[in-house]
């Protein structure tokens, strides 16, 4: 039994590093914010794992909830698209 | 060297987070960047004060002093993600007012404009 | 008695709280408010200063009745004491000065922007708590991004987001050292990690020490991570521009000093030392080959400050007693002429609207009493005899003498040299090129504060020795690791 | 371009490598603690809260606590203070379906009622203020989405923070005034309240008192920091 909660740790942080991943490299920065609080919301689950409730409930409330709120709300401001390269025709569907 | 799987995710973390605050031109991706990286150390410091095989540390009944992990990072942990979310709020104010100002938020073209 | 210091910080909190009320009441006595609490403050930070200094024992403050390191405790040491004043009385100077200078709204939020950066210094100076002192360096740091981007240009908002950004690298790398420390030792309070700092792992420590170093760097603007500076310095508020240069900067070169001298039993202490001496001598270097450059005068003070920064890092590098109090030296006096050369040049910006050095052009007839102030801290700086600033060179100097460091002399009298062509150049401006304006009526009560401020570099310049029993005191006490740990009254229950 | 990238990569691997070398020697899952294991021995004692977490966050760490509430308050006043603009409105063009509003209206008071549990049981439960004020922000959040018009009241939000921050540091004065030692905790220690209700509402001295300030505080900053950002200058206003 032991070797399946590993098991879920595991693919817990491997979750948590590929939605990191795709949070910097998405070009849509709504979809990049998305991919944040998703990493806020797995390291949650993982403070939960580490026997941390207190510190679990404060990143899922304020880490994932409340700073993805905001982040959504600059966007609104400003822009939703990332523009690093020139724009070339079909540049929206490469992240 | 062999290390935690939470150490290897939590550096993971902090270094995909340092790599965009790097390498990104898009402000709003340094500041993901950023969120990141916070998450990342929060992440270690918690799996610092881990003791395998104990219970929160909530000592109602059947929890011991003897039995609970460490409380003071997740104490510590409590207050840097408040800050985190702080710093947060306020650089996405400042990236908001750079737009308002050049209309654009990659960093290359704020230098251009600034001549 | 002593546990009431802890007003240094419960006032400056308290007030900036109430600023929201009073603000409801009437928008009018924000501002006069200020003055008021700044002055509160330097009162009491007077009142400690003389208790600590008569006494010659520091005060340790508890919060909560919990001795350390099971409670968070204050140390306000003879360090402490010493700039907790500087920083009192440079915020009374320049509340005075925001009265004035400050016309963007809105008004009431800059107050407790304001209060919170002096709060957040203070804190910083002040805390024997590595935790703690990463939350005061937060407080100092974001009512700093937010006081930078005050004017809400784009350069300012430019200068804050590069802060911000350096900023948020340098918390996440001091809390991971904070995290290794704490990993390997158990204990978050400075006196405890002092003592028992030579059961580290030695890769540990160094990772740590090197991280907490570089966290610290950003607010101590030393070389890779002070890119803000200059920017935010030219974009700030002007009376916010001189807390910057005055105590803000100093809180992160006392905390770099302390956290390093506090774990000089750990075995790899001198690679770091190293990794520091380089730091600073790349920032002195840095900063007078760019100030060189500008024709911008308030961003030309700025290198120069960070320059002067890079000596005193430099200083506490050297290891020595001797080192570490010519550095407290030059902190003080760097405060004092930084102080009032960032006044006089906010001055000049608000009534001639632009700092470039063609507005300098003729000040010595429009503005004599500036002009006269600039002049002082110039010839302070380049290190002229008779001026403070010469004394703490020349403690420097000795201090690297007797560690057997040439380089850092050579450095010391290069840079001073380099110093001395830029400021040549602006005095030269400033009283033998003719300008085209009229005389302007010098505000009465800044030119006091200025006059003020010069007489004090005066003083220390003729008589620097009551300034140096001071500050080899202050010295002592962030050399002497020893004498700290005796002084934290340690809960003996609580250690290994 | 590419020489950039692989630049940082390159420092980053070498700062990675050197932060697992350093944690290789800090073992994961050991017991680690020395003052970590005083707090547990003595929490119930000294404190009352059967939650050592909140115990260490308010009681032994209360001047962390009381400098992360500042950040919180500087933030909010930053973000207020840089998008001030002489004339600001919303922008929200489309109302919430009446399935929405009705919805929201509804929560709205479940969600204030379950923050306020959380921070008035920190001391029993995990949570406490920080959620707890989160908790009561997101109710404000979900009626600034569901009505285009709605706005919070301003000026009696930032007093309210004004003073809940002001009650912050007052309890800290009486416990100077009283015990001798700013933030020293009166309730438990000089008067002896509740040492008969260990693990009930009423004990843990003044832990509830404060969390319960700190989740107002924590609360109105987050909604005047959503507040802020959610309102756009009015044309022409500036």
């Amino acid at each position: 039994m032991t070797n399946c909660i590993q098991c879920i740790e595991y693919v817990m942080v491997l979750v948590m590093i590929l939605a990191a991943v795709f949070a910097v490299e998405w070009k849509d920065l709504l979809a990049a914010v998305v991919g944040m609080a998703a990493v806020s919301l797995v390291a949650s689950i993982l403070f939960f794992f580490l026997q941390a409730p207190d510190v679990a409930m404060t990143e899922a409330a304020i880490g994932a909830a409340m700073s993805a709120a905001v982040f959504i709300f600059a966007i609104k401001r400003t822009q939703r698209y990332e523009t690093e390269e020139e724009e070339r025709p079909g540049w929206w569907i490469r992240w | 060297m062999s290390i935690s799987v939470y150490y290897f995710g939590a550096i993971s973390l902090i270094l995909i987070g340092l790599y965009a605050v790097l390498v990104k031109k898009n402000l709003l991706k340094i500041l993901v960047g950023l969120s990141i990286m916070e998450t990342g150390v929060n992440l270690l410091l918690i799996s610092i004060g881990y003791i395998a095989g104990r219970s929160a540390p909530i000592l109602s009944e059947g929890v011991g002093p003897n039995q609970a992990v460490d409380p003071i990072p997740q104490a510590l942990v409590l207050t840097a993600i408040v800050i985190g979310v702080a710093t947060t709020a306020l650089a996405l104010t400042v990236a908001i007012n750079l737009y308002e100002t050049y209309k654009t938020l990659n960093i290359e073209e704020l230098r251009r404009l600034r001549g | 008695m002593n546990q009431y210091a802890a007003l240094l910080i419960a006032l400056p909190l308290i007030s900036a709280f109430f600023v929201p009320v009073i603000k409801s009441l009437s928008k009018k006595v924000v501002m006069p408010f200020l003055v008021l609490v700044t002055a509160v403050q330097t009162g009491i930070a007077a009142w400690v200063f003389n208790e600590v200094y008569s006494s010659g024992k520091p005060m340790i403050i508890m919060a909560g009745g919990f001795k350390p390191p099971v409670g968070i405790n204050l140390y306000i040491g003879h360090f402490a004491a010493l700039f907790v004043l500087i920083i009192a009385v440079t915020s009374f100077f320049m509340a005075v000065f925001s009265m004035k200078a400050i016309t963007v709204e809105p008004k009431d939020k800059y107050v407790m922007l304001f209060l919170l950066l002096m709060l957040g210094a203070t804190g910083m100076i002040a805390t024997g708590d590595i935790f703690n002192l990463f939350v005061f360096m937060e407080i100092t740091a974001i009512s700093a991004y937010a006081l930078t981007a005050y004017n809400k240009t784009g350069e300012a908002s430019e200068a804050a987001m590069k802060y911000i950004i350096l900023g948020g690298i340098g918390s996440s790398f001091f809390l991971v050292g904070i995290a290794l420390i704490y990993g390997s030792l158990g204990t978050l309070n400075m006196a405890q990690i002092a003592q028992l700092a030579g059961r580290m792992n030695p890769t540990v420590a160094q990772a740590a020490l090197a991280m907490l170093v570089f966290g610290l760097a950003v607010e101590a603007e030393l070389f890779p991570l002070n890119a803000w500076a200059p920017d935010a310095y030219q974009a700030a508020p002007h009376p916010v521009t001189t807390m910057f240069s005055a105590f803000v900067v100093k809180a992160g070169l006392y905390a770099l000093a302390r956290v390093l001298y506090l774990t000089h039993a750990v075995g790899s202490w001198g690679h770091v030392l190293k990794l520091l001496i380089v730091l600073g001598t790349l920032t002195v270097v840095i900063g007078e080959l760019s100030a060189l450059r500008q024709t911008n005068v308030k961003r030309m003070f700025a290198y120069s400050s960070i320059a002067q920064v890079g000596f005193i890092a430099v200083g506490f590098a050297l290891g020595t007693q001797a080192g570490v109090t010519a550095s407290v030296f030059h902190m003080v006096n760097h405060a004092i002429v930084k102080a009032l050369m960032f006044m006089a040049v906010g001055y000049v910006a608000f009534e001639l609207g632009g700092v470039n050095l063609e507005d300098f052009k003729g000040l010595g007839k429009t503005m004599p009493l500036t002009a006269f102030a600039i002049t002082v801290g110039a010839i302070s700086i380049i290190g002229i005899p008779l001026f403070n600033i010469f004394w703490s060179k020349i403690q420097l100097i000795l201090a690297a003498l007797k560690a057997g460091k040439t380089g850092v002399i050579a450095l010391i009298l290069g840079a001073s040299l380099v110093e001395a062509v830029y400021y040549i150049r602006l005095i030269h401006t400033m009283w033998f090129e003719e300008g085209d304006r009229d005389r302007i009526k010098e505000n009465l009560i800044f030119g006091t504060i200025m006059l003020l401020l010069v007489a004090l570099i005066i003083i220390i310049g003729v008589a620097p020795n009551f300034v140096w029993n001071i500050v080899q005191k202050a010295g002592a006490d962030i050399y002497n690791a020893a004498q700290y740990i005796k002084n934290v009254p340690l809960l003996p229950g609580v250690s290994p | 371009m590419v020489m950039k990238r692989v630049l940082a990569i390159l420092t980053i691997l070498i700062i990675g490598y050197w932060m697992a070398s350093a944690l290789a020697n800090v073992p994961f899952g050991a017991d680690k603690m020395l003052v970590g294991q005083y707090y547990l021995n003595h929490v119930k004692e000294q404190t009352g809260a059967v939650n050592a977490v909140t115990a260490v966050v308010v009681n032994y760490r209360g001047f962390d606590t009381l400098g992360e509430v500042t950040v919180l308050f500087i933030a909010s006043t930053g973000v207020a203070a840089l998008l001030w603009r002489r004339k600001k409105e919303r922008t929200a063009k489309s109302e919430g379906s009446i399935v929405l509003t009705t919805g929201a209206r509804l929560l709205f008071a479940f969600i204030v009622l379950f923050g306020a549990y959380i921070f008035i049981h920190g001391h029993l439960t995990p949570g406490g203020g920080f959620p707890g004020g989160a908790t009561i922000a997101t109710a404000f959040l979900m009626l600034y989405l569901a009505f285009s018009a709605y706005e919070i009241p301003h000026k009696s939000f930032e007093v309210t923070e004004g003073i809940a921050g002001m009650g912050y540091v007052t309890v800290g004065l009486i416990g100077l005034a009283i015990g001798s030692y700013f933030l020293f905790d009166w309730i438990w220690q000089t008067w002896g309240w509740g040492h008969s209700n260990i693990g009930r509402l009423f004990s843990a001295g003044f832990i509830p008192i404060i969390y319960t300030i700190i989740g107002i505080k924590v609360g109105t900053e987050l909604t005047g920091i959503v507040d802020s950002m959610v309102k756009e200058p009015k044309e022409g206003g500036e």
